[in-house]
């Protein structure tokens, strides 16, 4: 399991707790939920709510709809209405600073979780881990299996987005221990998994040489192996993802693809709302409660903790 | 008076748009078999009491009695069940569609396998024409190619080929020349032998008076009278459409002037026209007559800029001027309204205001800004003096009746004060009342010393207004009248000289 | 002799863009030699196959003078609700998961059609609202995520193959021959055709304006729904944020291959035609391995080209 | 007298879509006591500002009958051009970096304008082209990377405060009386509705058509320039990504607001309106709690109800 780091100390005081409510209301601000890891997020946020708190915690769901502006507008909405507490999901490192910045100007606490903004003076606290060692764990996972020599074609999510930008760091960390391995060839397909089968498809039939397949979440994995199933190429190309949604996780079993990584919503989610829990309780948190990438392959696929 | 008598009986019609009364308890009625005129001045209310009659508009009241039985049509197509046809005066063609698809259209004969038999309707729309003697239309002709005349032909025949037992046809002549109009008659006669009804709308008198059994006129939207032709002589038919009496509609005093204001030499647009040359003087009315599809819009056109690039030469006052949009033009102080009054002279949407300021504007703005008081003086004194009907010069010219659209044309191009004014089949849709408005401006005009080129089709208005005539046939100049030989004779053996 | 003359320019008209995509794939295949197999053939009608069913539906609806913005979330909508009777178990008949999504696609369409021919709202807004509406309940029946596990039979439809041709490019080809029999060969294409070129004359001449525009966005609806199977099984599931912006490229396939924007114009083959250049030149530009940066400036540029050399091909007169 | 009655006539047209904002401003202040305060009031002004912006250059682009599908990628490109010069060290003064953006926003605007204006190709494709060059150009030009560290000052245009009013506030004041006076006062806007109204009557009547196309998208674009400083300094940060399907906003607020997507036919006080329509209603909807994924079905509901609401009051004359 992951490493619990949420130990409590003395007093605090946010403007929040001062007024000692029955019931809190927060804003959660989700960059996207119309990208299959957000909507689950958003779930097992609510679940773990629900299932913990019953009605002391109360939440408005926002969508940032993939858009910097649209999100800080939310926040500004939010901030409007006065919650009590807001956790975000911000959709660009720096875009979303100012939506932080007017939170804590209004009095307000704001955790960010999954994804983090550059400016970490500002928050309360984050949930989640750096999205670079998901790079790292995919593309070393990768390069082990391709022994260390070979073409790898890349494939990207939306440009400029911090997911996409950090995963792409820690694959680049890997590749410069693997002078051998080269990357023939990169293509941007916005997560979609239509968009990656394309790609591949393409580079199938330029006859490029193709061992791995590095895609920075699992629905464009998923994407590049319908790509190939079913042709020569079939089981000779290492296909890795991130994310570990169940469809993924299934191929993983069936040795579709090498590996995916675990962003454990579970976690993410009990632990941001622990946390929100304790600000509203005038609590102090962690400025950073770290919750690790896993690497997810055939050999531990089956451990309970990925499927439930 | 029994119900058979008549094949339609309308009475009581009123109709108002937004709060205007247009039609105040109006009545028709039109027996089987006879040519009935409906006439009435621009906007009298024409055209809406026939698009009621078809069920284009609804009637606000009113009753409408059809072969002896009362009916209330709610869309044309009911109106074409029960067989009754129009021919509408603006006309409206699917452009990009052929000429047999357009007659076609929501008739179209099918193959076995049920798909559109082009082939059978090629064959038939061509039977169409060679029944009524059209030859210069091809069925498989798009009808964006055609010119004014040729589609005002197709939407005659069309509307003839319904076999309706009414049909009404609004201003069908007012787009054609004698040659196509005695088409139309003999079609028309051939109709009202078979016992079909004809309802016609026109301001020419004469063709009115050839062809009619019987008037009903209108004046601002009420019924005045239903006479026999027979009974009715022009001058009273005039004065029950005007409401007075009208004197002279020509005014014939020549005002030309020794020194040539614009002279054309050797003018040539591909295959357009060739080797065109002219002389206008000062204060003189020139006339361009020839038949459909001679070339005369395409020279005016072509001086007006419209036509791209020509060979010859043009001088405005003596110096050579070179025109590759109607912009030079407008600079060397030449006008043209169009003879395409949809396409290029009015914008439907736009309040009557602006059109007729837009050639202009540049001298009513300061810094860029419209001046809107001096527009409104000068839009309302070139509006009032052509007696443009309308509710307010707000409203949007699509609102207006035809004729006042054409006066909105005019005036349009009278303000921009121009050396040649250029008038192509300039009433063309006009009552006898504001054409002889009309040719009053023009010779107010030329009495400034300002020339006039008018191109018309229509023989008396040419043989009555010009000062001296060019008669343009295939494209070539077949020769200039002067005053004095001016007669309709001779323009005919100018058109028929090789 | 004027007759053959007007075919002649008619033809050269059509000849522009076909031309555009012929000298392109000369082009590609000289850059490289993997472009120009039998196998990337294949390859690129599949690719082309979703896209140019959507096009086909917006041909139509484009000629009428409308516009249907709405196709990629009725794809989504489609696409999911089909396949939550796709699963293995319980396992409904081909044919059941195949009517179900083309009847959520034809639903959609049917309510974009009551809207424009009834309230007198324009396409574009009553189209955009069912683009979100759609969208909106798309991601509420799925709770925003995929739907997968997917029956064997039903991933036949998408990649599946007849002989040796994948069966999308079978669904295209049905499609294309219904689509132009319809809009070139019966009263029903002349009548849309019709409306989009005046409308004021269509009423006039008989025709029933409203249930002509009704039945054109049910039919891009259905191909919608169609579509939606196809790129579903294609891609093993339906994702409920899928095919968004589809509608740019349908309208653009349509709009290179000639049809006008504002009704009264095109055609379907002018269509596919559209589509192929744009599948082509990905696929051309993937093959070259150009980066995705400047893929998109070269495709904005040969688009632009493309229909530029079709204008001068027509002429001045339009 | 009878001037009276239209003028009236005139108002009640104009009235409907207003009706409706006000409308639905009175119901969402009864449904949420935090909806209508003076800080939430602020807070949508602000909001519309960048998307007002934006959809007041496209209403004078629609007029003329054209289209821009460029304005997102403009918004993208000139923000990260303008930003390149914001930096706090080398710092230029605040004028510089706002005249390069509206620099670079105008430059691809005059591209369009003249693609448009002089080959003949649609709107449509020449803007869609314009949008993945733009687009493109900006995520080469940045490497995919958002450019960020941006001077104090420039943080003052998009976040500072004039008395109690927000400065984008201010900007989108300015942006709106400017349109206003050009497309209703000047002869540039009386020529700009004779394009969009009949195109061969406004070459005949001696305007040069040309030129006032280009001009309508050279202000689109330059306006989509102001729009990408005000956004950069509104988020902190130029995105290469940003932006992006803002086209459909911006021709959704013109057409909500009245104007004609088929040209000649609109006016700028309906597009502000329209554009508030559409922040208010998010506004709102965020206020009440109602999950993202009903909002979207609300909103496309709404949006057609109003544009429908506005049809009715209308009449059936138009
Ligand atoms: N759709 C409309 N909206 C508002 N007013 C209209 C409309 N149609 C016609 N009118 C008005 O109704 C009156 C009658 O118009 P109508 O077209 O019937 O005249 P008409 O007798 O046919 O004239 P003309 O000889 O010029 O064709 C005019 O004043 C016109 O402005
Ligand atoms: N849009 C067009 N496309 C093709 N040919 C045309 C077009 N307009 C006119 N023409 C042809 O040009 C010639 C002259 O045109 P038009 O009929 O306008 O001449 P006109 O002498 O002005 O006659 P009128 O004004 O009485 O119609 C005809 O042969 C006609 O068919
Ligand atoms: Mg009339
Ligand atoms: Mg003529």
């Amino acid at each position: 399991g992951g490493e619990n780091s949420n130990e409590t100390a003395g007093a605090g005081s946010t403007s929040a707790a001062a007024e000692n409510k029955e019931t809190f209301t927060i804003g959660f601000s989700d960059f996207s939920l119309t990208a299959e890891y957000q909507a689950k997020l958003r779930d097992e946020i609510l679940d773990y709510a629900e299932k913990t708190y019953g009605d002391e915690l109360e939440f408005v769901v926002l969508d940032g709809e993939s858009d910097s502006d649209t999100q800080n507008s939310g926040i500004d909405n939010l901030i409007s209405q006065k919650v009590d507490l807001i956790i975000m999901v911000p959709f660009d490192a720096e875009q979303q600073i100012p939506a932080v910045q007017a939170a804590v100007d209004a009095g307000i606490p704001l955790l960010e979780v999954c994804l983090q903004t550059a400016d970490d003076g500002l928050r309360t606290s984050f949930v989640g881990s750096d999205d670079t060692s998901s790079g790292v764990l995919e593309m070393q996972c990768l390069a082990e299996a391709m022994g260390g020599k070979g073409n790898v074609v890349y494939l990207h999510g939306p440009t400029g987005q911090d997911s996409e930008i950090k995963r792409h760091e820690g694959a680049n960390q890997v590749l410069e221990d693997y002078p051998d391995i080269e990357v023939a060839a990169e293509s941007v397909c916005n997560w979609d998994r239509a968009e990656a089968m394309t790609a591949i498809e393409n580079y199938v039939q330029s006859g490029m040489q193709i061992d791995a397949i590095f895609c920075e979440n699992d629905e464009m994995a998923l994407g590049a192996y319908a790509a190939i199933e079913g042709t020569d190429l079939e089981g000779k190309i290492h296909i890795g993802g991130i994310d570990c949604i169940s469809d993924a996780l299934q191929a993983v079993k069936d040795g579709k693809l090498d590996c995916t990584v675990l962003q454990d919503a579970k976690l993410q989610a009990s632990e941001v709302v622990e946390a929100a829990y304790k600000v509203l309780h005038g609590e102090d948190v962690e400025e950073y409660i770290e919750v690790p990438y896993q690497l997810v392959t055939k050999d531990n696929a089956d451990d309970e903790y990925f499927n439930n | 008076m029994s119900n058979n008598e008549y094949v339609l009986q309308m009475s009581n019609i009123s109709k108002s748009f937004s709060g205007v009364k247009v039609l105040d308890s109006v009545k028709l009625d039109v027996r089987p078999g006879e040519v009935h005129v409906l006439i009435g001045e621009n906007g009298a209310g024409k055209s809406t009491l026939m698009k009621i009659l078809i069920g284009m508009y609804t009637r606000d009241e009113g009753t409408v009695i059809y072969k002896g039985e009362e009916i209330k049509i709610r869309n044309t197509k009911e109106a074409l069940d029960v067989g009754i046809t129009m021919i509408h005066q603006e006309l409206s063609p699917i452009l990009e569609m052929t000429v047999a698809e357009n007659i076609f259209l929501g008739r179209e004969f099918k193959t076995k396998v049920g798909f559109v038999d082009q082939k059978k309707m090629k064959i038939e729309a061509q039977k169409l024409f060679d029944e009524v003697g059209i030859s210069d239309i091809k069925p498989s002709a798009k009808m964006k190619e055609l010119s004014t005349a040729q589609t005002q032909m197709v939407e005659i025949v069309k509307a003839v080929s319904f076999n309706a037992d009414l049909i009404i046809m609004d201003e069908p002549t007012s787009s054609i020349t004698d040659n196509e109009v005695d088409k139309l008659f003999s079609i028309i006669r051939r109709l009202t032998a078979k016992n079909v009804a004809v309802i016609y709308i026109s301001h020419k008198l004469n063709e009115i008076y050839q062809i009619s059994d019987s008037i009903t006129v209108l004046r601002d939207g009420e019924y005045i009278a239903t006479k026999a032709t027979k009974e009715l002589d022009k001058d009273e038919l005039v004065r029950l459409m005007v409401g007075r009496e009208l004197s002279d509609l020509y005014v014939t005093e020549n005002h030309s002037q020794s020194n040539v204001v614009m002279s054309v030499k050797n003018l040539t647009n591909g295959k357009l026209f060739k080797d065109i040359n002219f002389e206008l003087h000062k204060g003189e009315v020139l006339g361009i007559y020839g038949l459909v599809g001679a070339g005369r819009s395409e020279v005016v056109e072509t001086i007006f800029g419209m036509r791209g690039k020509y060979e010859g030469e043009i001088f405005v006052h003596g110096k050579k001027i070179v025109i590759s949009s109607e912009k030079d033009a407008i600079k060397n102080g030449i006008a043209l309204a169009t003879e395409d009054r949809k396409g290029t002279g009015i914008f439907l949407g736009l309040p009557i205001r602006n059109n007729i300021s837009m050639a202009w504007l540049n001298n009513l703005t300061k810094l860029g800004f419209v001046n809107g008081k001096k527009e409104k003086t000068e839009t309302n004194i070139v509006g009032d003096r052509l007696k443009v009907k309308a509710a307010s010069y707000a409203n949007a010219v699509g609102t207006l009746s035809g004729g006042n659209q054409q006066k909105v044309v005019l005036a349009k191009w009278l303000l921009t004060n121009p050396d040649v004014l250029i008038l192509d089949e300039p009433t063309r849709g006009i009552d006898i009342g504001a054409k002889a408005e009309i040719y009053k401006i023009i010779e107010e005009l030329t009495s400034q010393g300002k020339s006039v080129i008018m191109v018309s089709s229509e023989m008396p208005e040419i043989l009555g207004m010009s000062d001296r005539i060019m008669v343009i046939a295939d494209g070539e100049n077949r020769g200039v009248l002067e005053h004095e030989e001016i007669s309709q004779l001779s323009i005919m053996n100018l058109i028929a000289k090789v | 002799m004027k007759e053959k003359n007007f075919d002649l320019g008619n033809f050269l008209r059509k000849f522009g863009i076909y031309f555009v995509l012929i000298l392109m794939m000369i082009i590609l295949s000289f850059l490289s030699k993997s472009f120009m197999t039998v196998s990337n053939m294949m390859n690129i009608l599949r690719q082309v196959s979703v896209s140019g069913i959507v096009a086909m539906g917006m041909t139509l609806v484009l000629v009428t003078g409308g516009i249907d913005l709405s196709v990629g979330s009725m794809i989504a909508f489609a696409g999911v609700i089909g396949c939550t009777f796709a699963h293995p178990d319980p396992s409904y008949p081909l044919i059941v998961v195949i009517l179900i999504g083309l009847a959520a696609g034809a639903l959609c369409g049917l309510v974009n059609g009551l809207i424009v021919a009834y309230t007198g709202v324009n396409p574009f807004i009553a189209t955009m609202g069912m683009m979100t509406i759609a969208r909106g309940a798309t991601l509420l029946f799925t709770n925003g995520r995929p739907i997968n596990d997917l029956s064997e039979s039903f991933q036949f439809i998408g990649r599946g193959t007849v002989g040796f041709i994948s069966t999308p490019i079978l669904f295209l080809i049905a499609v294309c021959i219904i689509s132009a029999l319809i809009l070139h060969k019966t009263s029903l294409g002349r009548y849309i055709f019709a409306v989009g070129g005046n409308e004021n004359a269509a009423k006039v001449s008989g025709i029933n304006v409203k249930k002509i525009k009704i039945f054109v966005y049910i039919y891009s609806g259905i191909l919608c729904g169609l579509a939606g199977l196809l790129l579903a099984s294609r891609t093993n599931a339906a994702a409920p944020n899928a095919a968004s912006g589809y509608e740019l490229d349908a309208i653009a396939a349509g709009v290179i291959g000639g049809t006008s924007t504002s009704g009264g114009r095109g055609g379907v083959y002018g269509t596919i035609v559209g589509a192929l250049i744009m599948v082509v030149l990905s696929n051309g530009l993937d093959m070259l391995n150009v980066s995705s940066y400047i893929q998109q400036i070269v495709k904005g540029i040969i688009i632009i080209g493309a229909v530029c050399i079709d204008q001068f091909s027509k002429g001045k007169d339009s």
